[in-house]
């Protein structure tokens, strides 16, 4: 029975359920919609707040919740950093989603996120993956500005649906071969020879890369990202992406990988890798690049899972946020347009510095960013990432993706070239991003250089 | 051969006939139906373990996923039908704008 | 009761009408229903069939003759990509087939164990797993409101 | 004499000092009367000003019994345990060339005054004069071989600027260039050279190197010392021009002639003879390189002497007499006779300098005419320049009495007899080309100024003595060539470089060859005067009969032209054709571009598999799901 | 004063200045003096370090010491050393006389310009004081990303390609050595159980030859590259070709050190046993790099390409002094990064000076300007001559020492019966003769013969050009002349150097 313990170990998960419920109660009652936003980022932000407070606190129930659900520091710090960057996105949102349902989806979903890195079942893993995607699938939709979006949802959701049954396969094999839903089985499966347990360690990894959009399973990340509106798009190249890998490093424990997991951990992210780059340097929707750099470093996220076990979590942790905080800063900045097709046009980027030269500046850091090049947070995470893939030994796969990371430099450069190099374009309708926007980029303005200055002290709390 | 063994065959097959679906129909309303069915291949395998363990988890399990499949059906179909409602098909083959 | 499953299944993937599709699925679903009903795990059977036939298929089923009406004659069947699929398709089978049957349930207890009862299940359901229970509870409001807010799209659109 | 600290810097530094306050002059008051009349005060003033201390510190030598005075000025480079000072070092060598140097140097800034007096760079003239003289007494007063690299380098630059110092035509720059890059071929001998003995002897103080090698500074080098000699005559062929490099100096006659007689004639092209003088204590034991040089000096002799049998520049004959003399030089040097090679070199620095002055003041005379088939008959018009040109062609041709002489037969004596590879047969060439010298020169004497004027109406209207500044200079410089050979500095430097051992049997020739070289001497002013003195036919008739001859003599053997082919076109073809286009852009950037191109081919190529079909999709998961189960297996 | 803070302040001056910048960034004129303000008073804190700097003692001095990211041993770890201190000095000279010289020539986004120099010279400076291979790594990269800019936005008609070309082919020397050093690093933390990026823990890793040789490969590409040294120099004449003046500069000035400073301070002494064993391989290289760098200059008809081939020929001659292991060459070598960093940042502003003018690079569109221009073709002069390495110019001290020491190791191999190293020695000297050629003939088409550049009347170099030109040549002399107290400087460095390279570190086996 819910004790104290129990109580406080789902804080950021109560705050998130009383926010949602305030908002569906805003919604039913007709009240502001301009509230609602609010109410939002006041919940996300007190959600986090707890979940940072908590891990500051060394807060660690024994088991709150025995067999089922479980917090150590580490977890909240993970949590309290991810729900941290739910907050720009919701700021972003208020210039593309007029109603409350955005915020309630949002939230929703980050419940999904929370339960994720916790599970100590897959009962619960599966209903955190599914509150996860499911208000996504919505919210692919939500800004419907063009009959795209439903091509996308709907791609987004047949693909999902199949990883989800992949993953309830994995985890049927593996119950049939422990007699437990623990996910301590996968970690021990691992290491057992058995082929049914080898078969569900295989589906589930399958699952997760599905969902991560790891190559042969990323196809449906190009479309859904596009046909997405921004904000959601942004959430789903980031929030998405680090939840999914939050249940990878959950269902690994602390074990290192072996056996054939090991070998997909090899082969397919340095697909990705090359995959994701090299697709990414012809195309012309921001979006759909941002979704294959998005494959790529879900490459370099799961080489992370080569490493030493113990220091996976912290070490995909602060790449997920490296990744992320850099990437809302782009997409806060991005010019509005009341064309979602032109927002979304890299052309329209050309000459951006001379409009907008702060915005030009930013997204350009967040590119540099992203292509891991220093003194940015993504190349202190990439060099966290190799540096646990050479650890394990794995050199010659660690210059492989080097080199593929080389060749995604690239297409970060061309935004580059394009909104310094290339003459003024002014693009009919064109806005510059609004406040708001403008403050969620200013969050994470201030979170990358917080990530650049003090690397080491971010880790060490990961 | 066992019992367990045919119906975990069973379930795989038709967990992997789902699959199949996926890939070869075009109906987008015959797509979610082979979703079902992968669910329900998964869940034969569920239920067959839990059975043979006696334990609850499986079974619990199996509850969710009902859960989770009624509510993507009920998400789905109206993303379905806006879907369809732009270009009058369901075949999703003519859904190609989303691409490169 | 297992061929019956399988078969209908099979005939899902071959037939032309979705609601002759529907009426397959509906056939596996149920056979599958008989399955647990042998297995002796009852209230799981009793689910499906009430759960899935009678609430998922029926909706899918009324939409299905929603749709029929405008489905345009002579949309193919297939996708273009069935030949490889079908040949991809038994590869998997195979794999799955060698992966499982290579004394893979060797581990599973073959001996006959007591069927729990519904009782028990929910005991255990709102003992051990009140947390999924709650859990799940937060899942249907979120989709409940996806739903809702998809409709809520479909309507600003059309309207 | 008058003792001072830094006497020796203070030679060396008041041209510098010159050259500054010139150069700062002759960018601010370029052109105006004020200003060309500083400059000239200052150009002239700082060398005889340094001629001065040159004497004065001559005297402080004597007056040490000539023990060498050494004079610390700083230390250039300290590294680990060795150093690379700058130091300065006077002997008796150094004596003679500091003199010949400042006092030549004096002499022919002073002739500038008046020679180039409209010029309008008037100013630069003289700063690159004086930079000139502080590179040239670098190279004579250094201690170590990098302060003489210094000056030698340091000369070719003035040589380069001065060469071009007209660069309004780009062939004077041309020429410039190329008497730099020859030079630079030679240098990079030197280079190795120096870096051999550097490597050897641990020091560049050349009379450590001198010790070194002589064995007394206890244990000899282990380098060969035939290699280093070989390597630093390598350098000097390049400054002196021998064969193969002594293609720059007929071009270089391109400079203001004051510019081909001081560096061109009397003191930079004499630098090499210097280094190998001052680094005679390798030459001594490097018995194949000492006879490599005699070869190469007698060539250059003889064939620089049959080229200028023919040439019609008057600054073109005087370049290749240079080149000839030169050859006679290193002849001296290959028989190990050094002395007679420096004697050579002072001789040679008076009547040289005041033949190119008195073709200066030709030229200046005919308002830049050099070609001497348009002079003629000028014996009356400029009779100063006549006789001292006289004196100087006598002193060049041998005739006794007068300085070429003395020293060109202590050379034609040693070539026969020295012990040290002197041989009939280097005799027997020198001679020739002695008797070669002697007519070649009578005939510019006649034709320039004996014979019928064939000089145009508009020329020989303005025609007109040069002023008392160039006069008497060539004045002073006709008695120097006639009263120079009877100091005699093979005596003088033998306390530092003793003459070479005569072969016993050779001894009693002496007198013979003597008299041998007198009548050739004669012999070939007779020859002159035979066939210019009396109709214009008959050379005419000459050079028609021996046709291919003048025609490859004219052409200076083509050795401009085969080096044109052999090297400078197939290096710019190379590195046009194989470098550039080839390896460059061709296989490196092709590489890059090709890389780049495969990169978006492949990009191409995924976005065409993101077809947007949801079947497609669905088949790469399970062919995913497929292949990772397959692939688990590898672990079974 | 604390010299450990000065020596930080030196560091992050040109920060503190972007952040100025952001202040006045709507006033040009302001940025201007700004930076130049910033950078002179770089130079001037740099100047009294340098007084400071005890040339006597080994090891780093004026050094802070912070850690950073202590989980995987790295420090904020900065100090001066004979390594660096002349290159420090280099860079903190040029700094202000690249932003005089580009005070006319850069009209466009003026404060943007000047904020990317100073990150350029923060991420240089950074470069050079870094004593940690992580933190060296980062400004290393860092660099890439203003010139990136500066080539971009403010170069010539082709720049985007010469600029992506610039970025990716210098990047990706730069992910090998990253994947090396990630190697190196676990390597010593396997074998001697420490976690250190610090240079001086580095220095005592044991490695195996053959990992030796892998991880020399990785580092000497991205330093290969930098330098460049043939093959991998295709980058150098497109970046200088079009990149603005300022950018052309700083990239020869003091950008193309980076490469040899690299393999000064980390390429060699890193892997001694391996460097030892490539020698002649390099060595090979880098003879090839002078002949090739000289011969293609020989037939360029661009004034800034010629320019640029000629660096890389000079740059051989740096490598050439490091890899002759002998102190003489390697202090050669080190004068001779500094000389040419002031000899083609001379070279090169004064090819600016004349764009400006004329707006044209074409070499034939050129004539006579010795009579058009004289203050100009005087400075010119100077810098030809220094660059064809005359005596008394710092020219001649970088080249003579270097080719000197080159010449001094070959030879006792050639007597012990090991001719190679000494023909190659024997080629590098031959290439001062392709450096005559080449410079003269540019200056030759360029200075003298009938006048024929366009835009006539052409105004001779202003007060402010010639005050930039004259601090060059002053210090171009300076070297050239009295170069002992500044090899004083680096000297221990030299000999540390050399103790390094030359002491095997291979594992020793486990009795």
């Amino acid at each position: 029975m819910p004790s104290q313990d129990a109580l406080i170990a789902m804080l950021p998960e109560h705050f998130l359920l009383v926010g949602i419920i305030a908002l569906i109660l805003l919604e039913v009652l007709g009240l502001g919609t301009r509230a609602a936003l609010w109410v939002a980022v006041v919940t996300v932000s007190a959600a986090a707040g707890a979940a940072l407070f908590l891990a500051q606190l060394g807060f660690a129930p024994p088991a709150p919740f025995p067999g089922l659900f479980s917090v150590t520091p580490a977890v909240f710090m993970a949590k309290g950093a991810l729900l941290a960057l739910a907050v720009p996105v919701l700021l972003m949102s208020r210039s593309e989603f007029a109603d409350g349902e955005f915020s309630i989806l949002l939230l929703s979903s980050l419940y999904g996120l929370c339960l994720l890195p916790s599970s100590e079942s897959f009962l619960v893993m599966f209903v955190g993956l599914e509150l996860l995607s499911v208000p996504v699938y919505a919210l692919v939709l939500l800004a419907f500005r063009k009959p795209q979006s439903a091509e996308a949802s709907f791609k987004y959701l047949v693909l999902s649906g199949a990883a989800s049954a992949t993953f309830l396969m994995g985890v049927s094999l593996l119950y049939g071969a422990s007699g437990s839903m623990s996910v301590e089985t996968f970690a021990r499966a691992l290491s057992s020879g058995d082929a049914m347990s080898r078969a569900a360690t295989v589906l589930i990894m399958v699952a997760l890369f599905l969902k991560a959009a790891i190559v042969p399973f990323h196809a449906w990340a190009p479309d859904a990202y596009e046909g997405a509106s921004v904000p959601v798009a942004a959430y789903m190249a980031t929030l998405i992406k680090a939840a999914v890998l939050l249940a990878a490093v959950r269902v690994f424990g602390v074990v290192n990988a072996s056996g054939p997991v090991a070998d997909l951990l090899l082969v397919l992210p340095l697909l990705s890798i090359v995959w994701g780059n090299l697709a990414a340097i012809r195309q012309n929707s921001f979006r759909r690049m941002i979704a294959y750099s998005s494959i790529a470093h879900a490459g370099y996220l799961f080489y992370a899972f080569l490493g030493d076990g113990a220091s996976r979590q912290s070490a995909v942790v602060f790449y997920v946020v490296a990744y992320s905080v850099v990437n809302l800063l782009a997409f806060a900045l991005l010019p509005e347009n009341a064309q979602d097709d032109a927002r979304d046009n890299l052309q329209n980027l050309k000459g951006l510095y001379r409009r907008d030269p702060l915005a030009a500046g930013l997204i350009g850091i967040s590119m540099l960013s992203l292509a891991g090049l220093p003194p940015f947070p993504g190349f202190v995470a990439k060099f966290l990432v190799f540096r646990n893939v050479v650890a394990a030994g794995h050199t010659t796969y660690a210059v492989l993706g080097l080199i593929g990371s080389y060749i995604g430099i690239y297409f970060y450069l061309r935004v580059l070239l394009l909104m310094f190099m290339s003459p003024d374009n002014a693009v009919p309708s064109e806005r510059r991003a609004s406040g708001m926007a403008r403050m969620a980029g200013a969050l994470c303005l201030v979170a990358t250089v917080l990530l650049t200055i003090v690397p080491g002290w971010v880790i060490a709390r990961f | 051969m066992d019992r367990t063994q045919l119906l975990l065959g069973l379930s795989i097959a038709l967990f992997a006939l789902g699959l199949l679906g996926l890939i070869i129909r075009r109906n987008a309303l015959v797509m979610l139906m082979c979703m079902e069915l992968m669910l329900n291949g998964v869940n034969l395998s569920l239920v067959t373990f839990s059975e043979r363990y006696a334990d609850a988890g499986g079974a619990v399990l199996v509850f969710l996923v009902f859960i989770v499949a009624t509510a993507e059906i009920a998400l789905a179909i109206p993303i379905v039908l806006l879907l369809v409602r732009h270009t009058r098909s369901m075949d999703i083959a003519r859904y190609t704008d989303l691409k490169g | 009761m297992g061929l019956l499953a399988l078969g209908s299944a099979a005939l899902m993937l071959v037939l032309r009408q979705p609601m002759r599709v529907a009426l397959a699925l509906i056939t596996t679903m149920v056979a599958l229903g008989g399955i647990y009903g042998l297995l002796g795990v009852h209230f799981i059977a009793a689910f499906q069939v009430l759960i899935y036939v009678g609430a998922v298929m029926v909706f899918i089923v009324y939409v299905i003759m929603l749709m029929e009406l405008r489905e345009a004659e002579g949309s193919r069947r297939f996708s273009n990509w069935r030949v490889p699929g079908l040949v991809v398709f038994s590869l998997l089978l195979l794999v799955f087939g060698v992966s499982v049957w290579s004394g893979g349930t060797s581990t599973v207890p073959s001996g006959v164990s007591a069927p729990f009862s519904l009782v028990e299940f929910s005991a255990e359901f709102l003992t051990r797993y009140w947390l999924v229970f709650e859990l799940t509870s937060v899942f249907l409001v979120a989709a409940i409101v996806a739903a809702l807010a998809v409709i809520k799209v479909s309507l600003r659109v059309d309207g | 004499m008058i003792s001072m600290p830094h006497a020796l810097a203070a030679i060396v530094l008041l041209p510098l000092a010159g050259f500054l306050l010139n150069g700062v002059f002759a960018t601010s008051l370029g052109g105006k009367r004020f200003g060309n009349r500083l400059a000239g005060i200052l150009g002239c003033g700082f060398p005889i000003a340094a001629f001065a201390l040159t004497v004065n510190a001559l005297l402080t030598l004597q007056a040490g019994g000539y023990a060498p005075l050494i004079e610390p000025l700083y230390r250039w480079a300290t590294i680990g345990d060795s150093t690379f000072d700058v130091t300065f070092y006077f002997d008796r060598l150094s004596a003679i060339m500091t003199l010949v140097v400042t006092g030549v140097g004096s002499v022919i800034h002073v002739y500038s005054t008046g020679y180039m007096h409209d010029d309008k760079s008037y100013g630069r003239f003289f700063a690159y004069l004086n930079l000139f003289l502080f590179f040239m007494l670098l190279l004579v007063l250094g201690r170590s071989m990098l302060v003489l690299f210094v000056g030698w380098e340091g000369v070719g630059l003035a040589s380069y600027l001065l060469i071009g110092f007209w660069f309004d035509d780009l062939a004077n720059a041309k020429a410039g260039k190329k008497a730099f890059v020859t030079n630079r071929i030679g240098d990079a001998g030197f280079l190795l050279g120096m870096f051999l003995l550097y490597r050897a002897c641990g020091t560049l103080d050349m009379d450590t190197i001198n010790a070194a090698f002589m064995g007394l500074a206890g244990n000899v080098p282990v380098v060969s010392a035939s290699l280093v000699g070989i390597l630093l005559f390598i350098g000097a062929t390049g400054k002196s021009a021998q064969i193969p490099l002594f293609v720059w100096l007929p071009d270089a006659m391109a400079g203001p002639t004051p510019v081909s007689a001081l560096i061109h004639a009397a003191t930079m092209v004499t630098a090499g003879v210097y280094l190998v003088v001052r680094m005679s204590g390798i030459y001594i034991h490097a018995a194949e390189a000492s006879q490599v040089m005699a070869i190469v000096g007698v060539a250059t002799a003889f064939l620089a002497a049959t080229i200028a049998l023919v040439q019609t520049d008057i600054k073109k004959v005087l370049a290749y007499s240079t080149v000839s003399q030169l050859g006679f030089m290193f002849l001296a040097l290959g028989v190990g006779a050094y002395g007679v090679a420096i004697f050579h070199v002072v001789t040679h620095a008076f009547f040289k300098a005041c033949l190119f002055l008195g073709a200066g003041s030709v030229i200046h005379a005919l308002g830049g005419e050099q070609d001497i088939r348009k002079m003629g008959g000028l014996r009356t018009r400029i009779p100063i320049t006549f006789w001292t040109f006289v004196i100087a062609t006598a002193a060049i041709a041998g005739i006794p009495g007068l300085a070429g002489f003395f020293s060109k037969d202590e050379i034609l004596w040693y070539a026969f007899a020295s012990s040290r590879g002197g041989s009939p047969w280097l005799w027997g060439v020198a001679a020739l080309t002695a008797l070669m010298t002697a007519f070649y020169m009578f005939r510019l004497l006649w034709l320039t100024f004996l014979g019928p004027s064939r000089m145009d109406h508009a020329v020989e209207h303005h025609v007109h003595e040069s002023p008392l500044s160039m006069t008497g200079v060539l004045m002073l410089l006709a008695v120097l060539s006639a009263v120079g050979g009877y100091f005699s500095i093979p005596h003088f430097l033998d306390a530092q470089v003793p003459l070479p051992t005569i072969v016993a049997e050779r001894e009693h020739y002496e007198q013979t060859l003597l008299i041998v070289s007198i009548a050739l001497a004669f012999a070939g002013l007779a020859l002159a005067a035979l066939m210019f003195g009396g109709s214009a036919a008959r050379p005419e008739r000459i050079k028609r009969a021996l046709l291919p001859l003048h025609r490859l003599l004219s052409a200076k053997y083509y050795v401009d032209e085969l080096y044109e082919r052999l090297l400078a076109r197939p290096l710019v073809w190379m590195s046009e054709q194989v470098l550039l286009r080839g390896s460059d852009r061709f296989i490196l950037d092709g590489l890059l571009n090709g890389v780049a191109a495969v990169a978006v081919r492949s990009a191409g190529l995924l976005s065409r598999l993101q077809t947007g079909s949801l079947h497609l999709y669905s088949l790469f998961v399970m062919a995913g799901i497929v292949g990772a189960l397959v692939w688990s297996w590898r672990h079974g | 004063m604390d010299e450990a803070l000065v020596l930080n302040l030196i560091l992050w001056l040109p920060i503190i200045g972007v952040v100025l910048l952001l202040a006045a960034r709507r006033n040009d004129q302001l940025a201007r003096s700004l930076t130049v303000g910033v950078l002179t008073l770089q130079f001037v804190l740099a100047s009294w370090l340098y007084t400071r700097f005890d040339a006597g003692a080994a090891g780093l001095q004026f050094a802070s010491n912070v850690p950073w990211i202590p989980q995987w041993g790295v420090s904020y770890l900065i100090g001066m050393d004979g390594f660096n201190i002349l290159l420090v000095m280099l860079t903190a000279f040029l700094g202000p006389l690249v932003v005089l010289g580009a005070y006319r020539s850069i009209d466009r986004d003026v404060p943007l310009f000047h904020a990317m120099v100073l990150l350029l010279q923060f991420a240089m400076m950074g470069a050079f004081l870094a004593q940690d291979l992580f933190l060296f790594y980062l400004f290393w990269e860092a660099m890439l990303i203003p010139m990136f800019l500066i080539i971009g936005i403010w170069g010539g008609t082709r720049r985007i390609y010469a600029t992506v070309k610039f970025f990716l082919y210098t990047a990706f020397g730069s992910i090998l050595m990253l994947a090396a050093l990630i190697y190196l690093v676990q390597a010593l933390a396997l074998t001697s159980s420490v976690t250190s990026f610090a240079f001086a823990d580095l220095y005592r890793a044991r490695l195996p030859l053959s990992v030796q040789t892998v991880l020399l490969g990785a580092f000497a590409l991205s330093f290969a590259i930098k330098v460049p040294m043939v093959p991998l120099h295709t980058w150098l004449p497109d970046a200088h070709v079009e990149a603005p003046t300022a950018g052309s500069v700083i990239l020869a000035g003091v950008l193309l050190k980076m490469g040899t400073y690299g393999f000064m301070k980390l390429g060699f002494p890193l892997f001694p046993d391996a460097a030892r064993a490539f020698t002649p391989a390099l060595m090979t290289l880098a003879v090839i790099s002078i002949v090739y760098g000289a011969c293609l200059a020989l037939v360029q008809t661009d004034i800034k390409k010629i320019i640029a081939y000629s660096s890389i020929s000079h740059l051989g001659y740096v490598m050439l002094g490091l890899l002759s292991l002998e102190l003489v060459g390697i202090q050669g070598a080190i004068m001779q990064m500094v000389s040419h960093g002031l000899v083609a940042a001379g070279l090169f502003l004064l090819v600016g000076m004349i764009y400006e003018r004329c707006h044209t690079r074409e070499l034939s569109d050129y004539g006579g300007l010795a009579r058009l221009m004289p203050v100009f073709s005087v400075f010119f002069m100077i810098f030809t001559l220094a660059s064809v390495g005359l005596p008394t110019t710092s020219g001649f001290t970088g080249e003579f020492l270097a080719l000197l020491g080159a010449f001094s190791a070959a030879w006792p191999l050639h007597v012990a019966g090991q001719s190679y190293p000494l023909i190659l020695a024997s080629v590098a000297v031959l290439g001062v003769i392709l450096g005559a050629l080449y410079m003269l003939r540019f200056a030759l088409t360029f200075l003298f013969g009938a006048t024929t550049a366009p835009h006539q009347p052409l105004s001779d170099l202003s007060p402010r050009e010639r005050g930039i030109l004259g601090a060059l040549v002053i210090s171009i002399f300076a070297l050239g002349l009295f170069p002992d107290s500044v090899m004083h400087k680096s000297e221990l460095a030299a000999r540390e150097y050399q103790s390094l390279v030359k002491t095997s570190r291979l594992p020793v086996p486990v009795p």
